[in-house]
């Protein structure tokens, strides 16, 4: 019983599409590494299908392994298919995260959609997926950033 | 098991062959009730006196003044509470440090749900409590003041003399959480005029699951576990014999092999870190080298976050701790690293190491070959770096 | 060791050879914190997991309501102390009877320095706790009922379920100390309808110093022990590793063995009271025999005081314990003897039998050989005697 | 370190002068059953000395090790040396009692004054060791029935 199945391990230990596109099409950064997590995506775009996906991510294992998922899953779909991706659905990928590391895929998916929403903005496009989307809101901070204390099984020697 | 390297003995140590054989006969031929007045009882009862004699010999009390419980932690939880129970009527002000064990800050956010109140110190860039802000935090009403020797992260050994004696002249119970410091500093409790003070086995080569408590006799603390009169009435509960007698011989080692153990983790601890300068770049030392437990080393390093650090290297059967908030299931950054002043995402960083008996050349060697690779690859795959400026 | 006829399983057992070799491995190769995520942290992990699954299999329970603790005494502390922290502001009202262990009666003298109330209920001459008494002892104020499922010293067996639908009804927590019931008679927390629930190893062939409180899901009770996240933040403190490896195969082996353990001890007590019967005048049992533990025999002497006995006894290697003053270092007899109501002069002469697994027929014919004489020896030395009427 | 040392339990295992002498000249009792412990003794006393004593002890160990030991010790003494004799000479005698066993000796003690007192009582003599001495005086009572709960270390389980 590691803390993270083989899946996860996996994505951690091989990530793919780890780097920064030249020239990409689309920016998306999110978190802050005083959060623990920032992850940035690149992404290039031909005819409203994700061509190819990079990501750069200072985190734990489960955020590098949900940006490794993440890239994955939008390349080779179109700017709406991955728009509907949601963070559920990336945690699904990776056959499951501890419930603690459940804001690791909010970041991933975070990430993606300020991609895109650059992507959006230079091309002065609109999507119905990014309809009143806020790319700074910060869904996970709470989580992160709560005085709880250690109340976890690692409260370390 | 495959071969292991081990560098996280301040989470808990190996427990050594002569402790384990130590044990062995009160889980197998000598079961009686150390309570029992028959015979197969009462050398139960030796037992418990001999591993007193041991342990109290190690830290300079006698053997009266030891009392066995169930943990360190409950050691701090009964020093705090027994505390606070017997003098609440005469006050209830404590005074501690910011960057405590949980035993304990947990045991005063108890108390301070209970009606106590409570100064939490602040902590220097070093890692050190000034002993003037303890003089200058007590008031009339303070009853208690418990401060750490050892500090379990970062290992800072802080100015217990200089804190008893402000204690005493004012007349108030000192307490220090000993845990990280037995058997690797130097500890004589007379001399260093504590009233109560916590150990743990599971942190010198015992059993995990049995600590202690040294209380100065003439000091009278509430009980915490209340029932039977074991432990002359001052703890309550069967003994753990098993456990007391690996803590005994743990102890008895641990003052034999005192010189020895300290040269050996220092130079494990100073070669590691050498080891790592030659190769890594960019990364700070948490809290001063200094006054610091001989086998403990906290290192941040930038750009990167520490659980994959920790994940890479137990791939490579190295085991290392994180004072990151992502290693645990609480997501907040280690309290000690933030009560130092070391900025949140170096935190996040932050890894310690700490050496012991069994640590050699080559397993510090084979790590840093390890620690290396992995801070590279997450320096590689990190959305942060010098450049940009973090 | 020389030949012992051990004939105190109701003080503490030995530790059986499975259970044994179950602990070795967490005191010498596994070595790994279970707080800490690396692999050798996480098998400590899975270790404490399964013991849970044991234990909870053995009382009819989930996992995840079994909480590790140091002794069944620190888990009668937590049940009662934790209960009253938290709900001392909805009532501070407890009934319990007037016969528990010191475990449960100390802490609620604890509690009653604290501003609760407490009913002791009174124990009818069978040794019974009756349930129209807890009932009529119910105030508004009442937070919890503490009644133990098997008293130590006279073995009988108390209506928990009653007592618990009671409590229900009246949405009043209930307690038990389950101690000397775990592995004796048979425990389906669910059935029983208990809340809280006492366990100890020590008792059923597992290791002291490890114990266990079973806490009913949903209900919430203040934790006793502050400190690390440990035991899914109930219980802080390194757990005892290798106690809990113990207790779990010990639990595992109860349930195993269950039938034939209870035949066993039923037959050897009943050929050993048998006996006593043929050969000795002038004793009483203390307590009835119905529904009482299957290992367990109380007699009263009379005439004669019951330290001599167990010297005696002692001497030829028999081990026994007595419910007289004058064996322990206090001098108050018996209060569960007097709770029932044996006249003070006969609970100095009672002796508490108490048969396990390793009891042997020869062990029991050998015994009550010892112990004629023994009686016989004392009686002609007593002052008192029938014919002098005392 | 059994609760005992080897004396005690050579008096407790083989005591010394049990019984009771036919037509004794003195007879004393102290202690009652209710209170744990009862010792009898009856003494034999010619030309002012104790020429032969018994006794008979309902109590622990101690107490029947302490009688023994009482006994023995007057034995061939004169009334007034035996009236000297104190309980901590009994202890001291039997090389220590347990802390808490103390009582025993005292019990003892008065078991001897007691049976001097009866003895002097049918004689109508008095003695320097029996002024204002109460023979009924319980010294160790509240040792005794205190109702302390357990706090010594066989709360058995
Ligand atoms: C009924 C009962 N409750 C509680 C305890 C205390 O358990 P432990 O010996 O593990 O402290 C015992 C045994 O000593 C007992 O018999
Ligand atoms: C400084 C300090 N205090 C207290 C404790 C708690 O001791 P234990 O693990 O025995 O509960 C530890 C270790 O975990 C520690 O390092």
């Amino acid at each position: 019983m590691p803390i993270y199945n083989d899946i996860v391990m996996e994505h951690f230990m091989n990530p793919r599409n780890v780097g920064e596109l030249e020239n990409p099409d689309g920016i998306g950064t999110y978190g802050s590494p005083v959060c623990g997590d920032m992850m940035q995506i690149t992404i290039k775009v031909v005819d409203e299908v994700i061509v190819d996906a990079k990501f750069k991510t200072f985190g734990c294992g489960s955020a590098i392994a949900s940006s490794s998922m993440a890239t994955e899953m939008i390349i080779g779909k179109t700017i709406d298919e991955a728009l509907a991706i949601t963070n559920k659905e990336i945690v699904s990928e990776l056959g499951g995260l501890p419930a603690v590391k459940i804001h690791c895929s909010v970041l991933a998916d975070h990430a993606i959609k300020n991609a895109i929403f650059d992507y959006a903005n230079k091309q002065v496009k609109t999507y119905k997926g990014l309809e009143g989307y806020d790319p700074d809101e910060d869904a996970d901070e709470q989580d992160i950033m709560e005085e709880t204390g250690c109340t976890g099984p690692s409260c370390r020697g | 098991m495959e071969r292991n390297i081990y560098l996280d003995y301040s989470a808990t140590t190996p427990v050594k062959r002569e402790v384990f054989e130590e044990m062995v006969p009160y889980l197998t031929d000598y079961y009686g009730n150390p309570s029992s007045i028959y015979k197969i009882g009462q050398s139960s009862k030796e037992a418990i006196l001999l591993a007193k004699e041991r342990i109290a010999s190690l830290v300079g009390a006698t053997p009266e003044e030891i009392y066995f419980t169930g943990s360190g932690t409950e050691a701090d939880n009964w020093a705090i509470i027994g505390t606070y129970d017997s003098l609440k009527t005469k006050g209830n002000h404590i005074i501690t440090s910011s960057f405590e064990h949980h035993a304990v800050l947990h045991s005063l956010k108890y108390l301070e749900e209970q009606g106590a109140e409570v100064t939490y110190l602040p902590v220097s860039k070093d890692g050190l409590v000034n002993p003037e802000d303890v003089k200058n935090a007590i008031k009339d009403n303070t009853i208690l003041i418990t401060v750490m020797m050892v500090n379990n992260e970062i290992g800072t050994i802080q100015p217990i003399k200089e804190i008893s004696k402000i204690a005493k002249e004012k007349k108030i119970l000192f307490h220090t959480d000993a845990v990280q410091a037995l058997g690797n500093i130097k500890i004589d409790v007379n001399d260093l005029g504590v009233d109560l003070m916590s150990m743990s086995a599971h942190k010198i080569y015992g059993p995990k699951g049995i600590g202690a408590l040294y209380i100065k006799k003439g000091v009278k603390i509430e009980n915490f576990l209340h029932g039977g009169g074991q432990e002359n009435t001052g703890r309550a509960g069967t003994e753990n014999l098993a456990g007391i007698a690996g803590f005994g011989k743990a102890a008895l080692i641990a003052e034999k092999n005192f010189d020895s153990h300290v040269l050996h983790l220092r130079e494990m601890r100073d070669y590691f870190l050498k080891k790592v300068s030659e190769r890594i770049p960019d990364f700070n030392i948490n809290g001063s080298m200094e006054k610091r437990h001989p086998g403990n080393l906290n290192l941040a390093f930038n750009y990167i976050e520490g659980e994959g650090i920790l994940l890479l290297l137990d791939k490579e059967g190295i085991q290392v701790s994180t004072g990151s908030a992502c290693n645990s299931q609480s997501l907040t950054p280690s309290h000690v690293l933030s009560a130092i002043g070391v900025p949140v995402e170096r935190i996040h960083g932050s890894i310690r190491f700490s050496f012991g008996d069994f640590t050699t050349k080559e397993d510090v060697d084979q790590a840093v070959e390890v620690l290396d690779k992995a801070v590279g690859k997450l320096r590689k795959i990190s959305s942060v770096s010098k450049e940009k400026g973090w």
